[in-house]
């Protein structure tokens, strides 16, 4: 009963990273650049969502259309403003870059709204939890998985079946290559960003659902987490991502329910290496040769 | 699985027959026996097959059309890919499970197609690393600049000038090695491996990007390179003049596995290999 | 002709000094050092505009004194606070209302017990802050005496006898309050039933909740600030576990965070010195005047940074502290007057003994519809 | 002498120079007093920051490996400095703090080198991004572990303990775990800072300039070519590893022992971005650079002290910019071609100097 209590958790805590994860991932794929400033958007996200909800009185579905709708225009003019200019420079450029923009992020929010926490409001997402027999399954687990489910889903379809989806996945087997066959690289990088960034607010939604603090440095955790999740799963994987995600939310709460709850981050970190060590791209990645 | 005993343990080596060496040379061990060589990538086999012997002071081409296999045979060789079947035995080693370093101390230098220069070093600087397991000293000696240190870093610096000279390009030495013209660069790279002190010099295209005048130049520092050294050279080059004009023993790759062997008059007469660079006659006039 | 003169220049200075006096305010040049940016600038920030509310007042009733409050940021952080405290002295700062944090305040207060500078922390409350040091005194309560008496509170009033703790483990403040708390249960036959932890960084209270759920813990001690708290009144809302979830003075706040759902916090129990809602004149003003300057509830922190500005004033009074003196001067007064008043501010009545450690009472408070109700 | 050899001992000669200069002009300045308590208390700092910032350059400018966990191996090194200190002061009674403070600062960097081949070992088998993020890792574990860690002292003998704090009576505790490193006295000095400086300059810059050095450089620019070359990649990239390891663990004990009191936040994954940022800034490779962007960073944000509540958004915006300037090639030849008429300018002048 504890482990299925603690499964469940562990899917739900597990289901945030991947949708987090997702835009890592996609992001670096395409554009093969760490997007450190993703976990921010999710913070921007959320409190788009907090403002909608809280102030303007928007019902919950029209409060997190609007924020998908910020993040998607936050997330394509970070990516004009600061990233295109970098395309052909080097990675370790682009990195710190990306790093600047986190730091430009949380401090725009702690203007805007302040260092004082704010509490998510109640919405369908986190309502009455369901009760199983004697399992308590909270609302906002349910909403999480199920979202996750239908963003695997639909992103997929998406790259596989959609002529932007394809042209996505040129770009991230060879940008040259798909630039000579007429791909707008730029377009597609863009659509990357947008895409990213509106899973960015979903996943900013349902973080602050389940876990209904929200600060200017919400995302920074949860961000680098999820960072460390896409690694786990093969960075580039969209496949990889989820399942990174969700078995990096399993391990932590396992970790912490039946190791300790000191060396709980420590238990992921370090199952991260291990599995590194073993499979040096990750779970589902490539195994890159280098053509000599 | 048998269940007798086994009272033998002995490893079989399976032997070469069609194998050529130049004359001179038949009485040495040959620098490099490829034998049965071959190699997989999911499925596909890259090389298969794959014997040579190339003699202690031979020249000695590769040439096919791209995508014959011809570098991935370079790179069993250097140990970049573990070959999946066969052997390479270098001065009579077998390299089975060698590392590149390794294969490298055993004496093959190489160059590479697309080249691989350190961009961001100078020019001497990258003649030095060639020398790296010729002129040592340790770290430590480096850090608190022992006299060790001071002979040393002469000693390298004499003979990385020595090793430039051979393509009079001693006054390009402080120059970052990645600003460097094309043909120039390519240069440094054999001069690199030069530096390393091989007993076979692999060169992967050396004439490309090369004008005739150039290459006619290459040509007679190969040679000159082979006569100074007394090692063995082995190219691939897809100019002709270049292989027809310097390498003695030639082999053709087509799809992976060898076509042809000989010399080039041999090899320019073999309907096998033209068939292989122009096509099928029907095919041809279809 | 030299006497005469000499006298002279001696009677006009008495005069003038006299007249300085009597005319202009002393002038006190106070530095409040906390954290007013980063993850930590919630409670900075706090302190500050309690501060400024009490200098403000100070001010304005053109007493004995006037206050000159420098401000300097910290972030949190034991190398940044060294510097804030040096660009404190170089502003001229005479005395230290801080530093906000506890960490911080260690390291500052060290440095400033071997330049001689006085140390008021409102909120720095680990004991490390006061120990080995003279200069350094404390408005809150320090974490052990929280500890020991959230544990005598709950035996005395037999609330239940199977603890559960949570606490902050990268946290000198949650890990001070627990250990002597946890020393005190065993002294009066409360059991620990589950002991968990968690960092700055955690969202996820999950498993924390469910451990002492399922070792069936009647009471959860939560000695940690009002953030992680609620995020643990929710999951175990989730969890259908309703036990007496009993606090510190770091849990007031809770009721205040925007968008919070108070029904959670129903029947929430905390020791604290200070809540925003208390009907007396002082906290109705106080709040009233936080609010209209920055739109939202003060905190503990506030109320007690307040206090502060007071307790220094009457300290200063009491030593005779003038414009003019210096840090090193002032710190040696400082000390021995803190020891001899006795103040009355927004967190009770307040006096000090040597060791730089506060007395006054905690009150237990529960939150019954959305309001703490006191005993 | 060639020309690239005497560039080389230019730039050494400027560097040190430099650092030399500095030294000196704060040394008369603290003597005549008409240093701000501000800078004076930034001096040990800014020493260590400017140690952190060229060792880390050294992995990723010199060895070209992204790491982001550096600043676990300052903690390695403060709490190592920080119990060796005590330990040395509890037990062993030795007050010449000059002596408490050289053993402190030799075990933080014997201590966090051996972490550094620990790590090493698995982890530089690993490529670009993968080991920036098991570097990232390994920092957060590191923080996670000391957390729990107890460290005390009684008689005479040092007492450990993990995730409980078992003591021997009478124990004087030296890490107690989130309290960090508490009870520290502070020995450090900004002399010792400045010779640290040296000792990690002279490392480093003769380290490049020697065949270590070179070899490292190799396998940054072309790993397959330096192996063909017959140099062991991982061996040599261990070397940068350790030997920044080695250097941050110094400077970590320096830095702990400047204070009373060591906490594990101090060590967070943004405090490697930092260092990550003063290298960047002061050009990959480029030691002296790492040393002005990293003595600058550190005082700059002091003396906007002003602006305190814009000054993390000023730096992030300036980061960015900055970023873009430098690596946008556009930009960079649209900046180049209005330098070049200047720069044409000054070397006709010379010219014509010469001729006179």
């Amino acid at each position: 009963m504890i482990f299925l209590d603690n499964l469940i958790n562990g899917l739900s805590l597990g289901s945030i990273y991947a949708i987090i994860a997702l835009g890592y991932t996609m992001v670096y794929g395409i554009a093969k650049m760490l997007n450190f400033a993703h976990g921010d958007v999710i913070m921007i996200g959320a409190y788009i969502a907090f403002c909608g909800l809280q102030y303007w009185g928007l019902p919950p579905v029209i409060a997190i259309l609007a924020a998908m709708a910020v993040c998607t225009l936050l997330g394509v003019t970070i990516e004009g403003l600061a990233y295109r200019p970098l395309r052909q420079a080097t990675s370790l450029a682009v990195l710190i870059t990306a790093i600047g923009m986190s730091y430009l992020l949380q401090n725009i929010a702690l203007m805007i709204w302040g260092a004082n926490p704010k509490s998510f409001p109640r919405t369908f997402i986190n309502g009455a939890s369901i009760r199983i027999g004697q399992l308590n399954i909270s609302s906002a687990t349910i909403w999480t998985i199920l979202a996750n489910i239908v963003i695997m889903v639909a992103l997929t379809l998406f790259t596989a079946k959609t002529k932007m989806g394809k042209a996505m996945r040129c770009v991230s087997e060879d940008r040259g290559a798909a630039e000579l066959m007429g791909i707008n690289v730029n377009r597609t990088i863009s659509m990357t960003f947008a895409i990213g960034s509106a899973l960015a607010a979903i996943a900013g939604v349902l973080l602050c659902s389940s876990y209904p603090i929200l600060q200017p440095t919400t995302g920074s955790m949860p961000g680098i987490k999820a960072f460390t999740a896409a690694v786990f799963g093969g960075i580039g994987s969209i496949p990889g991502a989820m399942i990174g995600g969700v078995l990096l939310g399993v391990i932590e709460i396992f970790g912490k329910a039946y190791i300790s709850t000191e060396l709980g981050d420590a238990i992921v970190f370090a199952v991260l290496i291990v599995v590194l060590l073993v499979k040096p791209t990750g779970l589902l990645g490539k195994p890159v040769r280098e053509k000599v | 699985m048998s269940q007798v005993k086994r009272r033998a343990n002995v490893k079989m080596v399976p032997l070469q027959s069609d194998a050529i060496v130049p004359e001179r040379d038949i009485n040495k061990a040959p620098v490099l026996e490829a034998r049965h060589l071959g190699i997989e990538f999911g499925g596909l086999k890259a090389v298969d097959d794959f014997n040579l012997t190339i003699g202690r002071t031979e020249i000695a081409g590769l040439i096919g059309p791209n995508g014959a296999g011809k570098t991935t045979v370079f790179n069993l060789i250097t140990k970049v890919y573990e070959p999946t079947m066969g052997a390479v035995l270098i001065n009579g080693h077998d390299t089975k499970g060698l590392s590149i370093v390794q294969a490298s101390k055993l004496g093959i230098a190489r160059t590479f197609q697309n080249i691989r220069l350190f961009d961001q070093m100078t020019v001497e600087e990258n003649v030095r690393i060639g020398l790296h397991n010729q002129i040592k000293y340790d770290m430590v000696t480096g850090i608190l600049r022992l006299p060790r240190y001071w002979k040393q870093e002469k000693r390298q610096h004499e003979k990385a000038l020595d090793l430039l000279h051979i393509f009079d390009m001693e006054k390009l030495a402080d120059e970052t090695a990645g600003s460097l013209p094309y043909g120039v660069q390519r240069r440094l790279e054999i001069v690199r491996a030069l530096a390393t002190n091989p007993s076979l010099l692999l060169l992967d295209e050396p004439a490309a990007g090369m004008n005739p005048h150039e290459t006619e130049e290459l040509m007679e520092n190969i040679a000159k390179i082979r006569d100074q050294f007394q090692i063995a050279i082995l190219l691939i080059e897809h100019d002709m003049s270049l292989v027809m004009g310097v390498c003695e023993g030639i082999c053709v790759l087509n799809f992976g596995k060898v076509i042809a062997k000989g010399t080039a008059d041999e090899i320019q007469a073999n309907p096998v290999v033209i068939e292989a660079y122009l096509g099928k006659k029907k095919e041809a006039q279809a | 002709m030299k006497k005469v003169f000499a006298l002279l220049m001696a009677a006009c200075m008495l005069l003038c000094g006299v007249s300085a006096l009597a005319d202009e305010a002393v002038t006190l040049k106070i530095a409040h050092i906390g954290p007013t940016t980063g993850a930590a600038a919630l409670y900075g920030l706090a302190t500050l505009h309690g501060a400024e509310i009490a200098a403000q007042e100070i001010n304005d009733a053109n007493g004995a004194f006037k206050i000159e409050l420098i401000n300097e940021d910290d972030e949190h952080n034991v190398e940044k606070v060294i510097n804030a405290y040096n660009a404190a002295l170089d502003a001229g700062a005479q005395m230290i209302l801080g530093t906000t944090t506890s960490k911080p305040c260690e390291a500052a207060g060290a440095q400033g017990y071997v330049d001689r500078v006085f140390f008021l922390t409102p909120s720095a409350s680990s004991t490390a802050v006061i120990e080995d040091k003279d200069n350094v005194f404390q408005i809150c309560f320090t974490d052990p005496n929280q500890g020991s008496a959230s544990a005598q509170y709950i035996a005395e009033h037999g609330l239940g006898t199977k603890i559960a703790v949570i606490y902050n483990n990268a946290d000198v403040y949650s890990t001070g309050i627990r250990d002597t708390f946890v020393a005190e249960a065993a002294d009066k036959g409360l059991e620990i039933v589950s002991e968990t932890t968690f960092t700055d960084e955690t969202t996820d209270f999950s498993v924390q909740v469910a451990d002492a759920q399922n070792n069936g813990a009647e009471i959860v001690f939560l000695p940690m600030y009002y953030t992680p708290a609620s995020l643990i009144l929710k999951v175990a809302a989730d969890k259908d576990y309703h036990p007496i979830f009993f606090g510190v003075d770091g849990m007031d706040g809770i009721l205040g965070v925007e968008g919070f759902d108070t029904s959670l916090a129903e029947g929430v129990m905390l020791l604290t010195p200070f809540v925003a809602t208390a009907s007396d004149e002082k906290t109705v003003n106080f709040v009233a005047k936080y609010q209209e300057a920055y739109g939202e509830i003060p905190i503990q922190f506030a109320a007690d940074a307040y206090d502060g500005i007071y307790i220094l004033v009457a300290a200063a009074e009491k030593a005779g502290i003038t414009s003019d003196m210096e840090p090193e001067e002032v710190c040696d007064l400082m000390i021995a007057a803190m020891q001899e008043i006795s103040v009355d501010g927004l967190t009770g009545s307040m006096t000090w003994d040597e060791s730089g450690a506060v007395t006054k009472t905690p009150m237990a408070a529960t939150i019954v519809n959305g309001e703490y109700v006191f005993e | 002498m060639t020309r690239a050899k005497r560039n080389r001992l230019i730039y050494n000669i400027v560097t040190f120079v430099l650092v030399i200069g500095a030294f000196i002009l704060l040394q008369s300045m603290i003597a005549n007093k008409s240093i701000t308590r501000s800078l004076k208390g930034q001096l040990v700092p800014i020493c260590c920051w400017v140690v952190m910032a060229v060792s880390l350059n050294l992995v990723i400018g010199i060895s070209g490996e992204l790491s982001l966990g550096h600043a676990g191996f300052m903690s390695v090194g403060a709490y190592t400095g920080a119990v060796v200190s005590g330990w040395l002061l509890n037990a062993c009674a030795i007050e010449n703090t000059t002596l408490r403070l050289v053993l402190a600062i030799v075990a933080g960097g014997i201590m966090a080198g051996v972490m550094g081949a620990l790590i090493g070992i698995p982890v530089l088998r690993l490529r670009g991004d993968y080991l920036a993020i098991v570097t990232l890792a390994f920092g957060e574990i590191i923080r996670n572990l000391v957390n729990v860690l107890y460290v005390g002292v009684a008689d005479g003998r040092l007492a450990f303990s993990f995730l409980n704090k078992k003591m021997p009576e009478g124990v004087t505790m030296l890490v107690d775990g989130a309290k960090g490193a508490v009870k520290i006295k502070p020995v450090s000095t900004f002399t010792a800072g400045f010779v640290l400086i040296m000792i990690t300059l002279l490392v480093v810059l003769n380290l490049v300039n020697s065949r270590a050095g070179r070899a490292i450089k190799a396998t940054r620019d072309n790993r397959i070519a330096a192996e063909s070359m017959g140099v062991p990649v991982t061996k040599y990239k261990m070397m940068a590893f350790v030997t920044a390891a080695a250097l941050a663990g110094m400077a970590g004990a320096l830095y702990g022992l400047n204070s009373s009191t060591v906490v594990p936040t101090q060590f967070t994954f943004n405090q490697s971005i930092n260092v990550l940022v003063f290298v960047v800034l002061g050009g990959l490779g480029n030691v002296l650079g790492s040393v002005i962007s990293a003595t600058l960073l550190t005082v700059l944000p002091e003396m906007l002290r002003a602006f305190s509540d814009y000054r993390m958004l000023v730096y992030a915006v300036v980061l960015i910019l900055v970023m873009i300037f430098t690596n946008n090639p556009l930009i960079r030849s649209v900046m180049n071609s209005a330098i070049a008429p200047l720069k044409r300018t000054l070397r006709g002048k010379k010219q014509g100097g010469d001729i006179a």
